[in-house]
């Protein structure tokens, strides 16, 4: 069956390279405009696109392991597109593009009914409780290619889609309509010093995230319960792949659902 | 001071009286208020809800007002459709609570979105897909429907019905009145079903997830069957109430009966049904998930299996067999006992559709969420009981919402004589469904 | 004066007042209100488009050009301008006010722009222009040949230029550079691509046009 | 007929049927909602020409070359630079948040200040660069005058580059001695391999890229140790190539975490631990013969430790199973390119030199010396090349004097600096009082154990003076700041990355113009040289730091001006070592604490997520801080349930740590991920120095702790303190 997808931009983010260091997180606030407050220790009320999740193997001292997952906005395809947030958002101000395989927030149209966030089991969307609110001079920072949001509304990583706009009008200009593997990364992969993020189209044969995704330690986040998601994990501990989903007592890993 | 406007043959509390409890509800509405202008004007940072409690208090208030707004539409469907003429009696008072309960759910919802000034977008840049699109559509509509149905009521006040107009209006607006009923019992069931909806599509949430038929799951049935069911109790119970605080009898027992039967049975099929839906979803639909049930209800602090069980028994089975036994609805405690559980059940059923929703965690390395709501929502949450209390005062003051207050509640000779005369000569042309008592 | 005659009287003076009401209110809904919901500004500096588009030699891209990125310039900066006009030009007063208030003083013009779309809009002149082989005036009309430069104007509540939503106070354009609301980009998009990659709407994806 | 109410009702439903059917209400509707989405008071980004600027980042000594996106000329971005050897594109958080510390206006010192108030008070006045630098050639003047040249001292975080150099030279032909640099793990490595090698000032490297064994004593390698970003990659890469990373540390850190073994040994033990190991691969003989035939000292040193450091004896001491020690010392002699380090933690300590002689001793026995993949012995860049000048008398009495912390003389004569003698030494007027000390690029009243110390210390030296660009703690307690530029602002050459084996200098240039009135130190240098006397002067013949700087540089300037660094990739070290073993090993000094008083041994956790060097943690950098770490403005600290079990704690709840240093209040955050009896505390918090979103949160580790001389070398051993922590 042909992929209805133009474009299927995805991530692959390999576990056992990823040493939990945040520069994924600061790269993601630095280049979107993600405002801060003079407390941000309330994690459930802190804007984070991307964010590190810590989680150990739930054993004692010292069979204690860890394992570092940093969880973007998984662009989730659902059934055709429709994926958790999209189909609830009242106010179509969150889509699904199959021209990308983005799923879009339009900070302007949404009026913050937060349905989306109820949604997502990911809890890759953030709510806007404050107006934001720069530190005096700290505004210069703001980059201009990505729109600030305003109190009240409902954001989420966007893949750095901004980035893709910039690159396809440089291949505009040079009269190309294709945007070449490395002119379209997003801020995060881009800055992992680890070099654990892996940026590209997942259904071009001739990207990096397409051979990725077919590891045979590749998984995806609750898989099960058909969000079907476009970033992909790799990781070497069985007993991480199992935590990125839920089984009951007797499944063994990875058993998948039919859909 | 006020007696030109109190309706005929029955008597009403002195008009200072009357002040002060307006007074005393008018305080706690003003408190309301005030923390509504606070949140409009700071935002919505000025409640406990966060990232992971998007939905928290308000959206509980919602749909626990709108289930027991139910018994509007559904007393209503009884009376204009199914033909249940007895109905008339209470019928009044059930429009009354259904408006006071859609007017809050708008305003809560109106409160609860972080860009009120954009609310309209839900109209204008519908989603068809969204379940809250439904609901924002059909709430609107039968809240339009509930207005016309109370404007009559309204129209009805002695002094207003003076003026021909409204006196013809009120006369006509009668005779339609089962078509707008009829429209009510058709947008009630679909946004009754879409509020249960709304958690039932979340398929990212196993907890509130639900198969169904075409685009609804089987919550949007059970709301919809629920609020049948469970709303004419809290008719019953705010009736009751009403008549604790007046001291009268306002509605005859053989009406109360036939409400609290028919409420009964669709409580018990009710239960039936949810039961059977809450068994499949424990035993096939949350393992496929990967969920075993018990994982809902442990490991946290606040979400037992107490919550299942009160529930599902004793504010489920236990009301709904009071009520569809005959001896259960004779007994004063069993009666008032069952309406009292059954409302707490339908409000709890609610509670968890979106308060558990949100606490149970997905991904396996993620915690509870717990949330405590602020003073303000709290504040804003008890504004439309404040706004109810005020609202039913008046109209019990000044309309005449239940027909047989007169004739259960005779008042001196020579008082109701004169009374009398002008209600008959007034209501000489007033054929039909007019429910002023005429004997 | 009879009784039905004061009742006719008196009627007439209810339909006279619903009258005057109803015609009050729309020569304040439709004359009065767009004339004080936007403010009106001179530009800094008189300018004549068709002057400078007779002098250069590659038509509006002399000076609205795009940027080796891609990228469009839009309203040319003052290093632009000083490349010509490091001393004045001729003898107008606007040319004197321009070399002694910005040239010399090494100020940017602050323009206001017409076109200036709010925040959230992002709009890819290399898509329209060199992809798109779209000409200028289809979205800024015939700017480029006019003399000078009209009054902007600004809504008062919302800071837009009036010239997003089109001088037209009921949203009504004749010509496609009326106005340069969503739904104008939209109805092109539709009519000129068809694409339907929004699977919400069926039409162009939300983050094509916003950023 | 008359006009009733009536007929303004009418008027009124006329009135509003028309409204109706004008655009006013539904325009109205449209144009409310189009101003909730360009609220004014949410700031619009200003747009124009994008263009990256490279350059290199200064934010640690890891050397990282970044490319900074503006518009126009407004830096919006920093991004690792791609072509820069050492990060490769890659970019840690720290450098990410740069801009922070560039626009943070509430942070910057913006223009030179004057103290009016009471010290720490943060009452400054703005005084003009005019009078500032006339108020510093005033104030060392009048040292000079009193012939008390060497009571000036100045405390830096690095000696190498040509600002340093300038403020050494300035030193120098000042009078004093005095110049102090801020401690690291490489000093206590050197004096090691002075010990092993005979070789002084070697720089230590480590070749992580290609080693496929790193067996790691406590190095927060992931924790930002050396330069941070070279160790994500090197880590990547030694996963891809599926090495092993051992790490010995009592807290399961991210460097553990990664590590495909995680030896929670018990603090103070890990030298035990390394010697063990040397025993071990003793014993079994799978020691480099090439490498140890050539070496001297073998018999001695094998005797020595298996006498001492059989795993048998030393499992108990040190926690790990003997079985353990023996097969990960198996394991590691076995590997291609074994290598082993040390450093606790981000490496600003020095530890024992036991502790460095243990990991030389083992990189020694497995013949990785100076090889691929090992430790190698690099040497310093030695570019700056100035002319000799002559000191005239008052100089040249002061430097007859010996240096205020005891370092370059008597027992302590190879350790060059030794910061942590600095406040005994003021307190207690060794052998002279500090009569005035200039602070550059250091925070030392944050970053120096035993806070309560070093503020009587600068309490008592009667005028300090920091170069600071920012409102540090230092900055706070001193009489006078003249602000530096911020790095993006002003040049500079960083001829060093923390740890790295090629030879490498960077080039910092300024990618905005400077947003305050700061300036270049290295111009307020040769300001005030020119003018105290006429012999500093001619130590300083540059018109400006820019002309020095390109001087010194000379043909490299046009490549580092192009390229933004240089480097020379083919580089390798001499091949032949002339080794000793050594045949006895001092003890390292115990861990401070009455044990019987103090049940606990409370670590300093280091995290890349908080910045703990002289820069304050930027907020995006904060924002990225777990609540296990922080939460609102308490610090958490990490025990054991076992711990927490038998302190009756509760996990996220107060709690009162004290440490024979001090005291503070804390919330305890109970993990499996450290062992019983340890707290672990975060580095890098409780600022009172900074902005709002920067101060108040948390509590200074260094508060708690103190420093401890290590017998041989002088340097701060400690690691650490004894502890009890208390339920609230």
């Amino acid at each position: 069956m042909k992929d209805f997808h133009e474009k299927k931009y995805g991530m692959v983010i390999d576990l056992d390279k990823c040493t939990g260091c945040g520069s994924c997180m600061v790269a993601c606030m630095s280049e979107n405009n993600v405002p801060f407050k003079e407390d941000e220790t309330k994690k459930r009320l802190s804007i984070t696109w991307m964010k590190v999740y810590k989680f150990t193997n739930g054993k004692s001292f010292p069979e204690t392991e860890v394992c570092y997952l940093p969880r973007p906005c998984m662009h989730c395809e659902g059934h055709g597109g429709h994926s958790p947030c999209v189909s609830v958002c009242p106010a179509t101000a969150t889509d699904y593009s199959t021209e990308t395989g983005i799923v879009s927030q339009i900070y302007t149209r949404c009026f913050g009914c937060r349905y989306c966030m109820g949604a997502c089991p990911y809890h890759a969307r953030y709510f806007n409780w404050w107006d934001p609110v720069w530190p005096k001079g700290m505004e210069k920072q703001l980059s201009p290619n990505v729109s600030p949001r305003m109190r009240g509304i409902v954001e989420k990583c966007s893949f750095c889609y901004h980035r893709l706009q910039l690159a396809k009008e440089k291949a505009y200009s040079e009269g190309r309509r294709e945007v070449r593997e490395n002119e379209y990364q997003t801020s995060c992969t881009q800055g992992c010093p680890a070099g654990a993020i892996t940026f590209g189209d997942l259904i071009n044969p001739k990207h990096e995230v397409y051979k990725l995704k077919k590891d045979q330690n590749a998984f995806r986040l609750l898989e099960r319960l058909g969000t079907n998601p476009k970033v992909y994990y790799i990781s070497s501990r069985e007993w991480v792949r199992r935590a990125g989903d839920n089984y009951l007592a007797h499944e063994k890993t990875g058993k998948k659902q039919n859909h | 001071m006020d007696s030109a406007l109190i309706p005929v043959g029955v008597k009403r509390c002195s008009f200072p009286k009357f002040m002060l409890l307006l007074g005393a509800a008018g305080a706690v509405l003003a408190w309301g208020v005030f923390a509504m202008l606070l949140i409009w004007i700071k935002g919505l940072n000025q409640t406990n809800m966060n990232d992971y409690y998007g939905f928290a208090i308000w959206i509980w208030a919602d749909l626990a007002v709108i289930a027991i707004g139910g018994g509007a539409f559904f007393s209503g469907f009884l009376k204009y459709i199914v033909g249940k003429d007895e109905l008339k009696n209470i019928i009044n008072y059930a429009v009354l609570l259904g408006f006071i309960c859609y007017s809050s759910a708008l305003l809560i919802l109106a409160i609860d979105i972080g860009q009120p000034l954009r609310g309209w977008f839900i109209f204008w840049h519908a989603n068809v897909h969204s379940m809250l699109t439904e609901v924002a559509f059909c709430l609107t509509c039968y809240f339009i429907v509930l207005t016309i149905e109370y404007l009559p009521l309204v129209l009805e006040n002695r002094k207003l019905d003076k003026i021909p107009f409204f006196h013809n209006l009120t006369h006509n607006m009668h005779e339609t009145m089962a078509v707008f009923a009829a429209t009510g019992a058709f947008l009630s069931f679909f946004h009754q079903g879409s509020l249960g909806g709304v958690a039932g599509v979340l398929f990212g949430r196993p907890f509130a997830f639900r198969e169904g038929v075409l685009i609804w799951p089987w919550t949007f049935f059970l709301f919809t069957w629920s609020a049948a069911a469970f709303g004419p109790c809290f008719t019953i119970l705010a009736t009751k109430i009403l008549e604790k605080v007046t001291g009268k009898t306002l509605v005859k027992f053989n009406v109360i009966d036939l409400l609290a039967r028919i409420s009964g049975w669709m409580m018990l099929t009710y239960m039936i049904a949810k039961i059977a839906d809450t068994a499949y979803w424990a035993f096939v639909l949350a393992p496929s998930k990967g969920f075993d049930v018990g994982f809902f209800y442990t490991n946290n602090e606040f979400y037992g299996w107490w919550i299942l069980i009160l529930e599902l028994v004793i504010c489920g089975i236990v009301p709904a067999l009071i009520l569809v036994t005959k001896k259960g609805r004779a007994s004063k405690t069993a009666l008032t006992t069952a309406v009292v559980l059954a409302v707490i059940g339908v409000c709890l059923n609610r509670w968890v559709m979106v308060l558990q929703v949100m606490a149970v965690p997905v991904m396996s390395f993620d915690t509870w969420a717990t949330y405590c709501p602020s003073w303000q929502e709290v504040a804003t949450t008890i504004l439309p009981v404040a706004y109810a209390v005020i609202l039913i005062a008046i109209s019990y003051r000044y309309l005449p919402i239940f027909p047989q207050e007169a004739e259960l509640n005779p008042i001196a000779p020579e008082e109701a004589l004169a009374d009398e005369q002008e209600s008959t000569e007034e209501t000489a042309d007033v054929a039909g469904a007019e429910p002023a008592a005429q004997t | 004066m009879s009784d039905s005659d004061e009742k006719n009287g008196q009627s007439g003076i209810i339909t006279l007042f619903f009258i005057l009401g109803f015609i009050g209110s729309l020569l304040l809904g439709w004359i009065i209100f767009p004339e004080l919901l936007y403010s009106k500004k001179e530009q800094p500096v008189a300018f004549n488009h068709a002057l400078h588009n007779e002098e250069v030699a590659n038509g509006c891209e002399s000076c609205h050009f795009f940027r080796e990125d891609g990228t469009f310039s839009g309203v040319p900066k003052l290093a632009q301008c000083v490349e010509c006009h490091e001393e004045p030009i001729g003898v107008s007063e606007a040319e004197l006010t321009f070399v002694t208030d910005y040239v010399a003083k090494g100020r940017e013009v602050p323009w206001l722009i017409y076109s200036k779309q709010p925040d959230m809009v992002f709009f890819s002149h290399a898509a329209h222009v060199k992809m798109g082989k779209q000409d200028c005036v289809t979205c800024h009309g015939h700017i480029g040949e006019s003399t000078s430069l009209k009054p902007y104007e600004e809504n008062r509540f919302t800071g837009v230029s009036r010239d997003i939503w089109g001088g037209n106070i009921a949203g009504i354009s004749m010509d496609s550079w009326d106005s340069m609301k969503m739904s104008d980009c939209d109805k092109c998009h539709k009519e000129l691509t068809g694409r339907q990659t929004s699977v919400q709407t069926q039409r162009d994806a939300c983050f094509v046009c916003h950023k | 007929m008359k006009i009733d109410r009536r007929s303004f009702l009418a008027f009124g439903v006329g009135g509003a049927v028309g409204t109706a059917i004008t655009p006013l209400p539904w325009k109205l509707m449209d144009d409310s909602s189009i101003w909730s989405q360009n609220w004014p008071w949410t700031p619009v980004p200003l747009d124009g020409a994008i263009n990256y600027q490279p350059s290199v980042c200064t934010l640690c000594k890891g050397g990282c070359g970044i490319n900074v996106r503006k518009i126009d000329d407004r830096p919006v971005k920093i991004e690792g630079l791609k072509a820069n050897p050492i990060n490769k594109g890659g970019i840690c958080l720290l450098g990410l948040s740069g801009l922070q510390l560039l626009y943070g206006e509430d942070n910057r010192v913006k223009s030179p200040l004057k103290r009016v108030g009471k010290r720490g008070s943060g009452k400054f006045k703005k005084i003009s660069w005019q009078q500032a630098i006339t108020e510093m050639v005033e104030k060392l003047g009048a040292i000079r005058l009193k012939a008390q040249s060497h009571t000036l001292a100045c405390i830096s975080e690095t000696e190498l580059g040509t600002t340093a150099s300038l403020i050494g030279r300035f030193m120098t032909a000042f009078g004093s001695k005095n110049y102090i640099r801020t401690p690291s793990f490489l000093d206590s490595l050197e004096a090691a391999i002075l010990k092993t090698t005979g070789t002084s000032a070697a720089q230590v490297a480590f070749d992580f890229e290609n080693s496929d064994y790193i067996l790691s004593f406590g190095s927060g390698l992931l924790e930002g140790w050396g330069s941070p970003v070279r160790m994500f990659m090197a880590n990547s890469a030694l996963e891809d190539k599926k090495g092993t990373l051992a790490q010995a540390e009592p807290r399961l850190s991210n460097t553990a975490a990664k590590a495909d073994k995680w030896l929670p040994v018990n603090p103070g033990t890990e030298a035990d631990l390394a010697f063990s190991m040397c025993a071990v691969i003793i014993q079994k003989a799978l020691y480099n013969t090439n490498f140890t035939a050539a070496a001297t000292g073998l018999e001695g040193f094998k005797s020595f430790v298996t006498a001492n450091y059989a795993p048998e004896k030393i499992a108990k001491s040190t926690g790990i199973k003997a079985e353990v020690i023996t097969r990960i010392a198996t394991s590691f002699a076995k590997a291609k390119n074994p290598v082993a380090v040390c450093g606790k933690g981000s490496g600003d300590t020095p530890g024992s030199l036991k502790e460095s002689l243990a990991i030389v001793c083992l990189n020694a026995l497995v013949g990785n010396i100076n090889k691929k993949g090992g430790l190698w012995l690099t040497s310093e860049p030695d570019y700056i090349k100035w002319p000799e000048f002559i000191n005239d008398d008052a100089s040249t009495a002061g430097l007859q004097k010996n240096r205020i912390d005891s370092a370059q003389s008597g027992k302590y004569k190879d350790t060059r600096f030794l910061l942590n003698n600095f406040a005994d030494a003021v307190l207690d007027d060794y052998e002279y009082p500090v009569n005035a000390l200039m602070v550059y690029r250091a925070n030392p009243m944050y970053t120096m154990p035993d806070s309560e110390k070093v503020k009587k210390a600068f309490e008592k030296i009667p005028f300090v003076m920091s170069f600071s660009s920012y409102m540090d703690e230092t900055a706070l307690y001193s009489d006078l700041i003249l602000p530096d530029h911020v790095f993006l602002e002003r040049y500079e050459d960083i001829p060093f990355a923390s740890g790295y084996t090629k030879p490498y200098i960077g080039l910092a240039r300024p990618v905005v113009d400077p947003l305050f009135d700061t300036m270049n130190t290295g111009d307020v240098i040769i300001q005030i040289a020119k003018r105290i006397s006429n012999s500093i002067a001619g130590a300083f013949p540059w018109k400006d730091y820019e002309t020095c700087l390109k001087e010194t540089l000379g043909s490299m300037w046009a490549q580092l001006e192009s390229q933004g660094f240089m480097t020379d990739q083919s580089y390798t070290p001499p091949s032949t070592v002339n080794f000793t073993f050594p045949d006895k090993i001092a003890d390292a000094p115990a861990i401070e604490g009455d044990r019987g008083k103090y049940l606990l041994t409370l670590v300093p956790v280091d995290s890349i997520r908080i910045n703990c060097g002289y820069i304050a943690n930027p907020p995006f950098a904060t924002k990225t801080v777990d609540d296990t770490v922080l939460f609102e403005n308490d610090i958490l600290v990490e025990i054991n349930p076992a711990t927490a079990k038998s302190l009756g704690l509760r996990d996220r709840k107060k709690a009162v740590l004290e440490t024979p240093k001090g005291k503070a209040s804390v919330r305890v955050f109970i993990t499996d991920g450290i062992m019983p009896g340890v707290v672990g505390m975060p580095k890098g918090l409780g600022h009172f120095g900074y902005d709002s979103y920067i101060a108040d949160k948390g509590v200074n580790v260094n508060a708690l702790i103190g420093s401890l001389e290590d017998p041989e070398t002088g340097l701060d051993a400690a690691w650490g303190i004894r502890a009890k922590l208390s339920p609230a």
